[in-house]
């Protein structure tokens, strides 16, 4: 189709910068700047809930100085884990605009399942995990089946799961009530003790940067071959920079402690590895397309109906290892885990990190930051002794002050005409 | 006249811990049935939810009941139940939790009270026999639900007891819905704050126990403080027999819900059962739940029958089973 | 099916064909007992009333919606078309009246969408420098490529949109009023662009209520009225003819406003002297 | 603007029915006929919820007949207006696309406020009442003013909120933790005891179809008269025999054990209040608008923060009058109303009666069909002896049955065109 | 505010008046300077390329968005629009290129969005009839007024969206491409329409990239170029001038296409004998 290509645009411009109507800034000054106008305008991914959250932390901090103490944040981070990796599920329905509510008795039962398989019927842990996760992938496929079959609202669906799979789980925990996983096995281990050694933690904080410096640098210099603009070099090395020292500091502080959590390191690297799948991906890209406009996506030819499975499964999925892991870091499947608030911190957590309810419109970080905050303040309050009626009330003021900052800022996002 | 056909109901608060099903309701089905084959007996739990204990209580008497064993989810508003079945004629026995501003026709049960002074009593008992200053730490007390009425109870036990203890209690914390993560959170969270100060954790069941143990075991406390739970599920006594758990409650219920099967029948044939005492104006009949450590262990549960040593001792536990004499 | 879209297509070969199309919504018979052919190297224009239908058909030709009754032969062998996706492997690219765009994802997301390069790493560079090409081919002035579509322009979308579905390399090519948001620049790049996919042995099927386009590009026009099929013309038909089959009557509102226009200017002469 | 105004309808066929196109029927057998293509075509409002609700009925029925039995059947009424008057509070608004948690907390609270302000403080029982629903109406405001200021998403503001305001109750509840409200006094016998005369609700019964046949008339002699299609008056006169007949017999039924309880008779008083609002008042209207596209309706000059203001304060008033009923269904105000699964039945029972959780779609009637399949539900399997395990099992089961009905008879109305 | 907006307009009066008018969309600047009049009984048109700024200069008139700087004079004050109810009630009507109809109302709901009949007890019957009426003027073919804009056609939303702003009675009415998706008949309607509201003596301000229909109505045209103004020309302007005046070259797609056209005609007419 290209047989006649009219590039009105002289070689000396490029490509994508012919337009006289843009501001454009180049070299590291031109980043900065471009930098303090995405702040004037509102465009600001997810800084503002990072603001809120250093507003948290330094509140906590000044009421009790332990918060801040390594040993506390190693224990944060232990705790952010398990519900994080749930949120993370929820991240995926959320993206295609639906919604599972059952997410917290999908742990439980998966836990619950880790424990009659593992400890009483004696199974490999590691068989008993993968069968909690394929009946986790199960329930989603179910999910999946009762909305693109039968278009039940998955609002109804997953509310029937929710009780049916706590039922499923109180009938298998059956009369014990609740099982200990035993103390010194590697899972428990997993979920209460192990640390990364400090050099690796170290290396590994090394990675994102040196990753971003690569393809970074690659970027620029295949835009550059084919005319389009590229970003300045500086500004790369610039953030690249900062970006290393900032993490290897938090990393070179945790490990004053114990050191960051394996389970921890588990979470995060799931959370990169979804961010990869959703932002460079063609699953991830029909994610956020169906999300945002289902016909659009479904004329566009893409396979709708896999990808509703695809965010249902997922998200099950990722609903089990969370029980699982959680069932870890208790040592324990018993009849409450995952009742109470693991639903609502879990949609909440991605909800406060940035993902919409309505679809087309968040990222994998959100679970992560989401979490972070809703267990920080968690965890700032256990510090602070406080009758319970006080503790829910400060609890919500608190989770409203650390939005505050985003929505403010996505307002102005707004009135800039980027809404 | 005795009575051969009548249709009795059981109605249970919670989930809380699995006792009313594998333990309050079978013992009472068993009496009843010994009592009385032809009657009919109605199960129901409310999940802890008192509009859903009064639905349940309405369409029980929809069904005919003549007599409701009755455990309130909410103390203070099972009031309107009873009077609403007296008004039809409909015996009511409060079972557990007592009903103190209605008086029912007969109130069996443990007191929940008592429950949260002999764990607390039993682990200051313990700390005074190993000689723990009292000016060397405190203890951290860990209790249920605070919206949940029973919880309120074990809390006021478990202060009657530490108040005057001598042993201060360095911070506590209602548990939302009993939920253990949520515990061993909090607990986490006081190890950071106190580290070696905590001398031992009064906890208001096994799983907020339990929770409060993998807090100590995830920071690598080690031996972990002494710490009390209630209600001696599986999970809590293989716990003990580890040497992670201080000591548990072992409630009888079966003998408890048999007593209120006794009672109920009783009720319903014209008879006036034998009460004790009276408690909030109601004939009452109550049970002293046995305390449960590692000395009486044997004694109390394998020995009672109410959970057998196979159940108690496989692998890991083997070893402790052992040392405590109940395998050899 | 693979058969089908496969082979090169012959010039002049009847590529598709529809017998006895209709479509009901609900009480709403939208489309009744439609007749169409579109062969290789011929852009058919179809033209009617608002409602009359059309936008109808080309979502029954692209899979979208579902015919009540009647078939449709691509290539000599009838086909159904459950979803749209059938359609797109069938070689039917289709550019809807409402676009059809996720308002959610840039410029060069939208035009890949489906049928991104390189899908297990997307190639963010190639793809980026193709959608330029494109977007110059068709004279659109659009800012940036990495915003998101909601903040374009109504042209700049429909551009966008038309861009989408020369992507690939149909066999077919549906244009629903293709030209309705562009400026007079872009409305001539996309009939030049018509001429040239004509020249290369595709089918068009092209929607205007423009006459003058249609006039200008069209091979065979079709006329439909109130769901049914009123008439096929040849280009060189007066606009006078078209308009009374498109509205069903020799008077009407368009032959009314000229002799109107016409009264008008007549009499404003008259005084001006 | 209508200087010339050409009607090209003759005047035999009515302005309506100009259209060839469109299939039209006249008469009774017309309006029967039209009822069966609308059946065929799916386009059946709350008949398939009503069908699934017949088939719970039966099952249960089948299992244990005292479940249709009229005193059984007058305590599902009494349950069914606390949470039902809650969830009309939800369907205003999900109507305008946002949603709200903290309708449980704040139905607990406003049972607390009465309990202290009534019972402890001695205030007069209207005043308390009126003090609790004002403070509702306060939250309400407050989530209105978040939203529309700093344009905080309601998920997470109410969110805040639920645990703001449950903090709140237990503080006001403080130590007693529990208040017995006075028996015998009018609340607490409106709320257990009261029904209503059989006279009366005999005569109420005949009401519906009563005013359905004026204004159906009237509509008819006005459409008429101005040249437009009207709807058969044989129909017409059907439907209302159909409707009267109907109602008159449940009543009948009801009549036979207690009656129809006044509190129930409020709950549909406000259903049918909400209804007129939403369907027929401008404020409905903007309602609807204001839901389904928010920017077409700020464009229309529609003040969209009035909306949602107006939305979120209703929502949290009925959740405090809610709060009151049970209050009074339980004779107290206790620490644990509200909490549990009060917000997700009442948010459940919206979306089971039809209304979509985006915005723009939805009915008052939808909170009562709702409620009445939640409690049907619940009632159904009181009556059967069944572990805590099954009975989650089976209540998961057949909520999702008695949709499956209603997504059935939705997907054929998407295939048909109209989704 | 009432005193402005309330008393009659003379004939002439210079009802609209934009100076210096800018808007920045982040680091798009979409409008730069914006000079424009509109006087009562005039029809001016507002002409250039996609993304030259149209659609964003009527949403800043309509209070939908807030100009970055400059000021608006409304019959002789100066005034802001934080919103677009303050727009409407000074009298300025719109009908916005995206159309902003509610997909879930009904055509009678949309047509008198924010004005209903009655507003504590809607009075349908009077609405239904009204709205035929309004429709009827339009020759639109719409089967039930009582059906969800969403089942409509491009071209019947868009008469509805027209129809919607003629119900109130307002001092200057915004068309933004009014007529981009509608038949020929309907368009018709719409030019006499545009006429008979001049001589109610109405200012309209009308955007359409088509030139001929521009001419038929417009008393001035004025162009958009990148945001920026680029001329003013009489309806006598030849197509020439102006399309050099939008496209900003002599020698441009329209041109070149015309030439293309003529060369390939002379050529098949010398093969052809
Ligand atoms: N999903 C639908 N549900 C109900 N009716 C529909 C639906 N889609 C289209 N219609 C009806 O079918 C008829 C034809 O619509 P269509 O969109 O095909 O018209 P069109 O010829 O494209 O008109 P235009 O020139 O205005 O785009 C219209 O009367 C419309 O109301
Ligand atoms: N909300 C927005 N955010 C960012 N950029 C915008 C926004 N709205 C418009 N723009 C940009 O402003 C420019 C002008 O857009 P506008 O819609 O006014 O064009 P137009 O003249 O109406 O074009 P068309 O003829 O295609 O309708 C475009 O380049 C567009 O990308
Ligand atoms: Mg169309
Ligand atoms: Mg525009």
């Amino acid at each position: 189709m290209s047989s006649e290509p009219k590039q009105d645009t002289s070689a000396s411009t490029a490509l994508d910068r012919s337009d006289v109507r843009v501001k454009h800034q180049a070299g590291v000054g031109g980043a900065i700047s471009a930098f303090f106008d995405r702040v004037r305008s509102g465009d600001l991914g997810s800084l503002p809930v990072i603001v809120g959250l250093v507003i948290i932390w330094s509140v906590f901090t000044a009421l009790n100085p332990v918060f801040v103490s390594s040993s506390n944040l190693v224990n944060l981070l232990f705790d952010c884990s398990t519900v994080g990796v749930i949120a993370l599920g929820i991240v995926c329905v959320l993206m295609v605009g639906e919604i599972d509510l059952s997410v917290g008795s999908i742990s439980g039962f998966a836990s619950a399942m880790v424990g009659t398989l593992w400890v009483n019927q004696g199974w490999p842990v590691a068989l008993a995990i993968v069968a909690a996760l394929a009946v986790g992938g199960f329930i989603g496929a179910l999910y999946a089946l009762l909305f693109n079959r039968l278009g039940m609202p998955s609002f109804v669906s997953t509310l029937a799961g929710l009780l049916a799979v706590l039922g499923l789980q109180l009938y298998i925990l059956g009369s014990t009530g609740s099982i200990n996983l035993p103390y010194g096995s590697n899972l428990v281990n997993f979920g209460q003790l192990l640390v990364m050694p400090d050099w690796l933690s170290y290396a590994l904080a090394a990675v994102p940067g040196i990753v971003m410096l690569i393809t970074g640098l690659r970027t620029v210099s295949r835009r550059r071959a084919v005319n389009l603009s590229a970003p300045s070099v500086g500004g790369l090395i610039v953030r690249v920079a900062a970006l290393t020292i900032l993490l290897e500091l938090i990393v070179g502080y945790l490990n004053q402690a114990r050191g960051i959590p394996w389970m921890f390191g588990l979470f995060v690297g799931l959370v990169v590895a979804m961010n990869y799948a959703l932002t460079r991906t063609q699953w991830g890209r029909s994610m956020t397309a169906v999300g945002g406009n289902r016909e659009a996506a479904r004329r566009a030819g893409i396979k709708v109906r896999s990808i509703y499975l695809s965010a249902f499964v997922m998200c099950s999925m990722f609903a089990a290892l969370g029980g699982v892991l959680s069932a870890a870091r208790l040592a324990s499947a018993s009849q409450q885990a995952g009742t109470g608030d693991v639903n609502l911190n879990a949609i909440a957590a991605a909800v406060i990190g940035g993902t919409s309810l309505f679809g087309g419109r968040g990222s994998a970080y959100s679970a992560l930051l989401g979490i972070i905050v809703i267990q920080s303040i968690a965890s700032g309050l256990t510090l602070l002794d406080l009758s319970s009626s006080l503790r829910y009330m400060i609890t919500g003021a608190v989770l409203a002050i650390a939005v505050i900052v985003d929505s403010l800022a996505r307002r102005s996002r707004v009135s800039h005409g980027r809404a | 006249a005795p009575v051969t056909d009548a249709t009795v109901a059981f109605l249970m608060p919670d989930q809380a811990s699995t006792r009313y099903e594998q333990h309050d309701y079978p013992g009472f089905a068993a009496e009843m049935k010994k009592l009385c084959p032809g009657c009919k007996v109605i199960y129901q739990n409310a999940d802890a939810d008192a509009s859903r204990q009064q639905q349940q209580f309405n369409s029980v008497i929809s069904q005919g009941a003549k007599a409701i064993v009755l455990d309130p989810v909410d103390s203070t508003a099972a009031a309107s139940l009873v009077k609403l079945a007296q008004s039809q004629g409909v015996k009511v026995i409060a079972y557990d939790r007592p009903i103190p501003t209605a008086p029912a026709d007969f109130y069996v049960s443990f007191n929940n009270e008592g429950i949260g002074k002999a764990i607390a009593d039993s682990l200051v008992e313990h700390l005074k026999a190993l000689k723990v200053d009292p000016a060397s730490g405190g203890l951290l007390q860990i209790n249920g639900s605070p919206t949940d009425a029973a919880a309120g109870l074990i809390k006021k036990g478990i202060h009657s007891s530490l108040d005057n203890s001598g042993y201060k209690i360095l911070a506590e914390f209602d548990t939302p819905e009993w939920a253990p993560p949520k515990a061993q959170q909090w607990a986490s969270g006081q190890i950071t704050r106190f580290s070696t100060q905590i001398v031992g954790v009064v906890a208001a069941n096994d799983g907020t126990g339990g929770g409060a143990i993998a807090a100590f075991k995830a920071a690598g406390v080690d031996p972990v403080p002494p710490v009390t739970g209630n209600d001696a599920t599986i999970a809590a006594l293989q716990l003990i027999i580890a040497g992670d758990q201080y000591n548990t409650i072992s409630k009888p219920s079966e003998i408890v819900a048999a007593a209120a099967a006794n009672v109920a029948v009783q009720l319903l044939s014209g008879e006036t059962p034998k009460a004790e005492m009276t408690l909030y104006d109601t004939p009452s009949q109550l049970f002293t739940p046995a305390v449960v450590t590692q000395e009486n262990l044997k004694a109390e549960i394998i020995d009672k029958k109410i959970n057998t040593a196979e159940e108690l001792c496989v692998d890991r536990y083997a070893e402790g089973c052992k040392k405590l004499g109940i395998t050899n | 099916m693979s058969d089908i879209s496969d082979g090169p297509v012959s010039a002049g070969e009847l590529v598709l064909s529809l017998r006895g199309i209709s479509k009901n919504f609900g009480a709403v018979s939208a489309l009744t007992d439609i007749d169409l052919d579109v062969h290789a190297g011929e852009v058919v224009a179809l033209v009617g009333d608002n409602g009359a239908g059309k936008s109808t058909l080309v979502k029954i030709l692209a899979g979208v919606h579902q015919p009540s009754s009647g078939t449709i032969d691509f290539r000599g062998k009838q086909v159904t078309m459950p979803d749209p996706s059938a359609a797109l492997t069938l070689g039917i690219a289709t550019v809807f009246q409402d676009l059809a765009l996720c308002e959610n994802l840039d410029v060069v997301a939208n035009i890949f969408l489906g049928k991104e390069l390189n899908p297990l790493r997307l190639d963010e560079v190639a793809m980026e420098i193709r959608a330029w090409t494109l977007l110059n081919e068709l004279s659109a002035r659009i800012p940036s490529v990495r915003e998101a579509v909601a903040s374009l322009s109504g042209g700049q979308r429909q551009t966008v949109a038309i861009a989408r579905s020369l992507l690939l390399d149909p066999k077919v090519i549906l244009l629903d009023e293709p030209t309705a948001a562009l400026g007079v620049a872009q409305t001539a790049e996309v009939l030049n662009l018509i001429d040239r996919v004509r020249e290369r042995g595709l089918g068009v099927l092209m929607i205007s209520h423009n006459m003058e386009d249609v006039r200008a590009v069209a091979d065979r026009i079709v006329v439909l009225r109130l769901g049914r099929n009123n008439g096929v013309f040849e280009p060189d038909a007066s606009n006078q003819e078209l308009v009374s089959a498109i509205t069903g009557a020799a008077n009407n509102a368009v032959s009314r406003r000229a002799e109107r226009r016409k009264a008008a200017q007549a009499q404003s002469q008259e005084q001006r002297p």
